[in-house]
């Protein structure tokens, strides 16, 4: 069993009932927007892709290939600002900057992999973060190019149009709900098809050993750069989405540490190294840190009337729990990081696998 | 020219006391091969604790750092048994994600303590200096350069040469063979950890009366301890001195010679160029 | 000809040359072993030749081609492959996993790969534990994982570095057969690393020892086991 | 009446130190209208100083709490990004402190702005230096965020009208321990004018290293924001004699000032800064007009744009003028500490006290 | 001396370990033989301490070995030379022995035992101040029995030491052996050799998947038929 189980994360094959569940679920997200109005619920879901397309493509280069890079604002970064340089400084529709985006983020994760990948281990890690800091620096410090600590600001975003018809104005939520869907899925698509290929296997020989991995025929810098570039081109089409969703970019919203920090956080909340670990990971943190964030938890507290709005406890909740919200937050990281440390869809594995002895 | 030395000193001062948060990491990383990203959270804690002993008993803070120190290690050890200790095992992403968590619990409970205000620890001579030449010499950063050399040495003599110092250092190559050799390596863990706290603590306590305190204060200085540590050669302590003094004055030569925005850029720069062309770092012994 | 040629190789580090102007050249399909005190120099003529130490001084001549410093995924590439003296298993993946990274050095295609790899683990005697976690294994298994691996990059040429070592002589006398089979077939040249005499004696036909990083002397197994300075430096007055 | 007010600031993250200042006076703002028989229902967002959860908590304030109306949030980058939604889901926006000039420049109808924007911080301190001295040239010192930055680039074009030449521009990433090498730069330029725009910790470390090199321009001008502290003005050692620009002082003459300081200090333990001001009084401002309107926000935004107020801030209307839209024309205040005192300077009908000019040097 | 019963080990789910019988008395050389995988090792780091057993008591002169951690059990003067060498990489060959003797109650003859072992295996002294992790295999595998020496032990546990070394140095190997035992230092002695280990031992137990299948003096156990068979390919 053990053996057997050692294999899940090498899924082969599918059973017809998760290929049921998974087209119900398909169906489910493309009919979502037409069954729920609210914009809230809308931004929320986007706000999940987004970070389902950030985990997933950390996950490439650190969960399958085991290079940890704490630097992935790198790319989102380069995504948003080419997009937003193009857009707002030149007209050119996002939907080229996107594609543009793309090849600033590959050059970008070609440079950033001929530097850090001669490096190891936390040398590598710490590497990551340097470059991604000076590229924060750097758009920060070229006025002329980025608008510098002023950030960039869309006035408009141009309706995107196919042959002259125009296909979405971007006004309201849907175009970037099925945006931010369409790439997503594609993300999830890419990670299955690089785990089932050459490539999934050379990632992780080289996660687990680089010297063995080597002398088997495995030219390390072709690949890791592979696995770069493929968590790039997906991390910079997060950065482009998000900065034409929002529509406001500066250095320490798209380039800071923070952003990196984040990457890697929904990878291992999710569960390192698997398709659906970072999808499970965003399905808990996104919720989970807008209910915390707008106190949820007290007004559910007053609402099952554990306490009332008007006693001190109650009080003390409302007054308290707002500012709270980043304390819990660290309580559950480090919660999870000791008693999940495959994350949550490993502690799934091994409860199921409990109960089934 | 006088700027040129002026900004020379000034950066070697403040290298001081960088240095003293770069050995703190690189004992922790040295021993537990933990890359501790609440290293600045930690010194933030140190200052906190300074601040307090300044302001309600009027302790002054260079006196402080003899209650600072003490403190400050127990904090360490103390997070080390809890927490650290269970993750020594763990993919170094987890370990990287535990310390984060850690620093964010820290940072968010000083806010709720002490709000998130900056506060200031104004003592007589906060801004005292004195001059050599043209160049004038901040009293208070000169003192803490020299606490911080006397730290080093006593540390250096302590891992080479004590036996207790030996034992830290087999703990972080192997702790099995550790173990085997009679090593308790769980209270190892917990020295170097617990020094490394203490450092953190007493660079924090060291730059109080200069600097300013606040919450989220940590993460700018949980960057240039790594900086400083990889620069030097990560586990190395000679490193971490080397590192934080040429860190020191990289920011500031930078700052004159090419402009403030730039010079955070020039440090990075600079880190790179290191790593590229010696990945061990400055003193660090390249494996194979 | 000569498949590997091994011209005046010298390797140094600092003050100490692990290896001083050794040459010596091997025909294709042969079994030579490579014996030699603890420290002569031995794994690190390995790295020398696969490329994970360019050599100091000296040129290694591979199927007509100089590899002096060439990557060892390249070398791979070309045929030539080697196991580590310390065994280097890709602990979180299957033990079939960990073949078929091997065989994918040849193909792109997972299917061929897994044939591959199922084929190379029987002939090595693993294929009862293709579904276990490679780092679970003791450590005689893992060796023969780790020559089942190389054999799956279906190599020209062989360097096994203590392959037996841990092996009790049962367990060697599998790994002798494997290594006889191996030349049975045809077509891979061997050069193996061993300190079991009884092994070296039956396997090798030709043996190269080396001391304190020099070639001492070099010959048939007769020739090697009645050489004086051999068995001073190296096999005792018992062989 | 009751009315249900949203407010979005920056609680927690790197922008909650001057987050606090602005929850603390919509708190005691939501004591005073209480006594007016308002009933304001606040529901508080945080945005963490994230563009993208300042925009979660508008979309949630607007579409799933169904305010009135929303006073926030603090930062400009964060403003920036709500003012968009504001505009779209129709919920009346008054920003209290961010000063991006845009933020009321894109001509959006439902989006107030109660604090003077960027370019007045410049215009006022070169205004009052110009009226005591005769300054030929000046030194830029600040932090490169966008406040810093932008007030910085009004500045520039605004001394450049005034023939003063710039002789030193260095900006600073927040939060270095040491700003020595800067300032020996600057100080080898010796300019007339320092200028200086930095929050509180860093204005004090400027200022004491100044003291320590020996800086001795005609004046230090400071930039609102950490100049215009009490802890700052508390460092008299350091602080003597600085001429710093602000939204609000607690010795001006507006209705209600002073009384609101002491009570500030009384509840929260420290002074106010004018972020706690202007929260303040946006906060009074948006929950009246709300509870006049019984919380329409139609009626809310008509009645933002028609009223008229005069409170602690002074007089508040909300016209377009000079490119801006609702906007409220504020007058800045230029002050200086003397004794360890702020006294107001500039303009002329809000003085209390004659400037010192130039800087007599360190003690 | 040394007493093991019923001891059971597994990791996580596999068991590996079932039910063994293992005693050493004061004075013996025990060998243990078994196959790849037998649980040989795995059995040394349960005396160890290094994992801990499912269930099963250990005890060493009385004490019961399963209350204490690893440092502890050294310093009842159990002293294992672990399997892979586990020489501090970054440390001399100097420092390496140093830590051997980092017992407080074998510092005092640090000197005297550095230069035993100085004696006993010239090239580490030659490479004094070369780092652990550089030396050959072989010359890890010195390091590391010498390292264990350094430690004064009451009973030796040495797994598979003659790993990696030449044929000159494995004779070597097995004659020091005997003469620490003749010095009064009790061993147990995991080994692939198995012909040379037998022919020491005073008493042997073969282990196979996990089981002590059979036990007696080395003697006997070298003229039995399985033995012969299994593991000496005879
Ligand atoms: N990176 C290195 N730095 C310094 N010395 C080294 C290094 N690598 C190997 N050596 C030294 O070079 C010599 C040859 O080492 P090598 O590993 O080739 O020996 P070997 O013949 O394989 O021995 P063994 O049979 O013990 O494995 C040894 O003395 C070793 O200490
Ligand atoms: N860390 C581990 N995790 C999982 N299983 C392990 C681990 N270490 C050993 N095993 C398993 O435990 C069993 C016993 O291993 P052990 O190392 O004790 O064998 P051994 O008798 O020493 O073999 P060898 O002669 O190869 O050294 C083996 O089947 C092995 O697969
Ligand atoms: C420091 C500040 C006064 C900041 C300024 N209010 C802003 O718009 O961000
Ligand atoms: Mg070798
Ligand atoms: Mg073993």
């Amino acid at each position: 069993m053990r053996q057997i189980n050692a294999l899940i994360t090498n899924t082969r094959g599918a059973s017809p009932v998760s290929i049921i569940l998974g087209v119900v679920i398909l169906a489910g997200l493309f009919l979502f927007p037409k069954a729920v109005e609210s914009p809230y619920a809308l931004h929320i879901m986007i706000l999940f892709f987004l970070s389902t397309i950030m985990g997933e493509s950390w996950n490439i280069v650190g969960g399958y290939t085991g290079q940890y890079s704490v630097g992935h604002a790198a790319y989102f970064g380069a995504g948003a600002y080419t997009t937003m340089v193009l857009m707002q400084f030149k007209q050119i529709p996002p939907w080229y900057g996107m594609i543009a985006g793309i090849a600033v983020a590959l050059v970008v994760s070609l440079i950033i992999g001929s530097i850090c990948f001669r490096l190891r281990g936390p040398y590598f890690v710490l590497a990551s973060i340097a470059v991604a800091e000076i590229m924060r620096l750097c758009a920060m410090n070229l006025k002329d190019l980025t608008n510098g600590a002023e950030g960039i600001l869309a006035t408009d975003i141009p309706p995107f149009t196919l042959g002259g018809t125009v296909i979405t104005d971007f006004l309201s939520k849907v175009p970037f709900y099925y945006i931010g869907l369409v790439i997503a899925i594609l993300t999830i698509a890419v990670t299955y098809l690089v785990q089932h290929s050459k490539l999934g296997y050379y990632f992780q020989a080289i996660r687990e050993d680089q010297d063995a991995a080597h002398s088997l025929g495995i030219n390390l810098s072709i690949y890791k750069n592979i696995a770069l570039a493929i968590s790039a081109v997906f991390t910079s089409l997060a950065g482009s989405f998000y900065a034409i969703y929002i529509g406001f970019i500066d250095p320490p919203t798209v380039l800071a540490l923070d952003i990196s920090v984040q990457i890697v956080l929904i990878c291992i909340i999710g569960g390192i190294g698997t398709i659906w670990g970072p999808v499970v990971g965003s399905l808990v943190l996104v919720p989970l840190s807008e209910a915390l964030r707008s106190n949820l938890i007290a007004q559910g507290i007053f609402k099952i009337g554990l306490a009332s709005e008007e006693s001190g406890v109650g009080i003390f909740l409302k007054d308290h729990l707002a500012h709270a919200h980043a304390l819990i937050y660290g309580i559950l990281v480090v919660v999870v990081i000791l008693f999940m440390p495959d994350g949550v869809l490993g502690y799934v594995k091994k409860l199921t696998k409990k109960k089934a002895m | 020219m006088t700027i040129f030395l002026q900004s020379l000193i000034s950066g070697i001062l403040i290298g001081g006391v960088y240095a003293l948060i770069g050995i703190g990491l690189t004992i922790i990383f040295g021993v537990m091969r933990v890359i501790n990203f609440a290293h600045g959270d930690i010194m933030m804690i140190g200052m906190y604790l300074t601040y307090n002993f300044f302001s309600l008993a009027g302790v002054d803070p260079f006196v402080s750092i003899a209650l600072t120190i003490p403190l400050m290690f127990l904090f360490g050890a103390i997070l080390q048994k809890t927490f650290i200790n269970r993750v020594l095992g763990a993919l170094p992403q987890n370990q990287i994600l535990l310390t984060i968590g850690l620093g964010l619990i820290m940072s968010n409970t000083m806010m709720f303590i002490y709000t998130s205000d900056y506060k200031i620890l104004t003592t007589s001579y906060s801004s005292s200096s004195f001059n050599i030449g043209t160049i004038s010499i901040s009293w208070p950063l000169a003192i803490s350069f020299l606490i911080t050399a006397a730290i080093t040495l006593l540390l250096y003599w302590f891992l080479m040469k004590t036996d207790t110092g030996q034992a830290i250092r087999a703990t972080a190559q192997d702790r099995e063979a550790a173990q085997l050799m009679g090593i308790n390596v769980k209270r190892m863990s917990i020295l170097a950890f617990g020094m490394g706290a203490a450092l953190a603590g007493t660079a924090g306590a060291l730059i109080s009366p200069t600097y300013y305190i606040f919450p989220q204060i940590g993460s700018t200085f949980t960057l240039k301890a790594f900086v400083i540590t990889v620069l030097g050669g990560m586990g190395s302590i000679v490193g971490a001195t080397i590192g934080g003094v040429i860190i020191g004055v990289a920011e500031s030569l930078g700052a004159v010679y090419i402009s403030s925005g730039w010079k955070d850029v020039v440090v990075f720069v600079l880190f790179l160029l290191v790593l590229l062309f010696k990945p061990a770092g400055l003193l660090g012994k390249s494996k194979m | 000809m000569a498949i590997l040629e091994i011209k005046h190789v010298s390797k140094f580090f600092g003050g100490l040359a692990a290896n001083s102007d050794v040459s010596f050249s091997m025909e294709e399909g042969m079994i030579m072993g490579l014996i030699g005190p603890n420290g002569a120099g031995k794994t690190t003529l390995f790295n020398c030749i696969t490329g994970y130490y360019p050599p100091s001084r000296g040129d290694v001549i591979f199927d007509g081609r100089k590899l002096n410093g060439m990557e060892p995924d390249k070398v791979c590439k070309l045929g030539m492959v080697r196991t580590w003296q310390k065994v280097r298993p890709l602990a979180k993946l299957s033990v079939l996993d960990n073949v078929m990274v091997g065989a994918l050095c040849r193909t792109g295609s997972l299917k061929v790969a897994r044939e591959i790899a199922h084929e190379q683990l029987k002939v090595v005697g693993l294929d009862n534990k293709s579904n276990f976690l490679a780092g679970g294994l003791p450590i005689g298994e893992r060796k023969k994982l780790e020559v089942a691996r190389v054999l799956a990059t279906q190599p020209k040429m062989l360097l096994l570095d203590e392959v037996m070592g841990g092996l009790n002589p049962a367990e060697s006398e599998e790994i002798i057969q494997l290594i006889l089979d191996i030349k049975e077939r045809g077509g891979i040249t061997q050069m193996v690393i061993e300190h079991d005499m009884k092994a070296i004696m039956r396997i090798s036909e030709r043996i190269v020892v080396l001391n304190s990083g020099e070639k001492l002397a070099e010959g048939t197994p007769e020739e090697i086991v009645n050489n004086q300075a051999v068995v001073e430096a190296y096999l005792g007055s018992e062989h | 009446a009751n009315v249900k007010i949203g407010v979005i600031n920056s609680m927690t993250g790197p922008e909650a130190p001057i987050g606090e200042n602005l929850t603390n006076g919509i708190k005691l703002a939501q004591e005073d209208l209480k006594k007016k028989g308002i009933n304001a229902d606040l529901v508080w967002e945080d945005d963490t100083g994230k563009p993208q959860i300042a925009m979660s908590a508008m979309e949630k304030l607007a579409t799933r709490d169904g305010v009135a109306g929303v006073v926030g949030p603090y930062t400009s980058a964060c403003s920036n990004a709500v003012s968009k939604l504001a505009e779209r889901y129709k919920v009346p926006l008054l920003v209290p402190a961010a000063a991006k000039e845009e933020i009321t420049r894109q001509g959006l109808k439902w989006v107030y702005r109660l604090n003077a924007p960027a370019d007045q911080y410049a215009a006022s301190l070169i205004d009052a230096a110009t009226g005591l001295g005769k300054p030929k040239t000046i030194a830029f010192i600040y932090e490169n965020t966008d406040f810093g930055t932008s007030t910085v680039k009004t500045a520039k074009e605004y001394v450049a009208k005034k023939g003063i030449q710039v002789v030193a521009d260095e900006p600073y990433s927040k939060g270095s321990p040491d700003y020595r090498s800067t300032l020996t730069k600057v100080k080898a330029k010796n300019p007339d004018l320092v200028f200086m725009v930095s929050y509180v910790a860093d204005a004090i470390l400027l200022m004491r290293q100044s003291r320590e090199i020996g800086l001795k321009p005609q004046a230090f001008l400071g930039g609102g924001a950490g100049f215009t502290t009490v802890q700052f003005a508390n460092e008299k050692q350091i602080s003597n004699y600085v001429l710093s620009c602000t939204q609000w002082t607690d010795d001006v003459n507006w209705p209600g000032a002073a009384d609101f300081a002491k009570r500030y200090k009384a509840k929260f333990g420290k002074e106010p800064t004018y972020h706690a001001a202007c929260a303040y009084e946006a906060m009074m401002i948006m929950a009246q007009t709300a509870a006049a309107a019984n919380g329409d926000r139609e009626k809310t935004r008509a009645g933002l744009k028609a009223g008229k107020w005069n409170g602690i801030m002074g007089e508040v209307k909300f016209e377009d003028y000079a490119g801006f839209t609702n906007q409220n024309n504020h007058q800045m205040l230029v002050q200086q500490i003397l004794n360890g005192k702020y006294e107001t300077v500039y303009p002329a009908k809000f003085a209390t006290k004659k400037a010192v000019y130039p800087f007599p040097g360190w003690k | 001396m040394l007493k093991i019963e019923k001891l059971n080990f597994s990791y996580g789910d596999l068991k590996v370990l079932w039910d063994i019988d293992l005693e050493v008395k004061q004075g013996e050389i025990v060998t243990v033989v078994g196959s790849n995988g037998a649980g040989k090792s795995t059995t040394l780091k349960n005396i160890s301490r290094l994992v801990k057993p499912d269930s099963g008591t250990l005890t060493f002169n009385g004490t019961d070995l399963t209350k204490l951690e690893s440092h502890e059990v050294v310093a009842q003067g159990i002293v294992q030379v672990p399997e892979g060498r586990k020489i501090f990489p970054e440390m001399t060959v100097l420092e390496n022995l140093r830590m051997g003797s980092y017992l407080k109650s074998t510092r005092g003859d640090r000197e005297a035992n550095v230069d035993r072992v100085f004696g006993l295996f010239p090239r580490l002294k030659e490479r004094a101040k070369q780092l652990g992790g550089t030396m050959s295999g072989g010359e890890q595998q010195m390091l590391a029995i010498a390292r264990g020496l350094m430690t004064n032990p009451k009973l030796l546990l040495l797994d598979e030491p003659s790993l990696g070394l030449a044929p000159l140095l494995v004779k070597f190997i097995f004659e020091i052996i005997t003469e620490i035992n003749k010095q009064g230092v009790t061993i147990l002695l995991v080994e692939q050799n198995v012909f040379q280990s037998l022919r020491i031992a005073h008493r042997a137990y073969v282990l196979e998947t996990g089981r002590v299948v059979l036990s007696g003096t080395g003697e006997a156990l070298l003229n039995d038929e399985h033995v012969k068979k299994a593991f000496l390919g005879m």
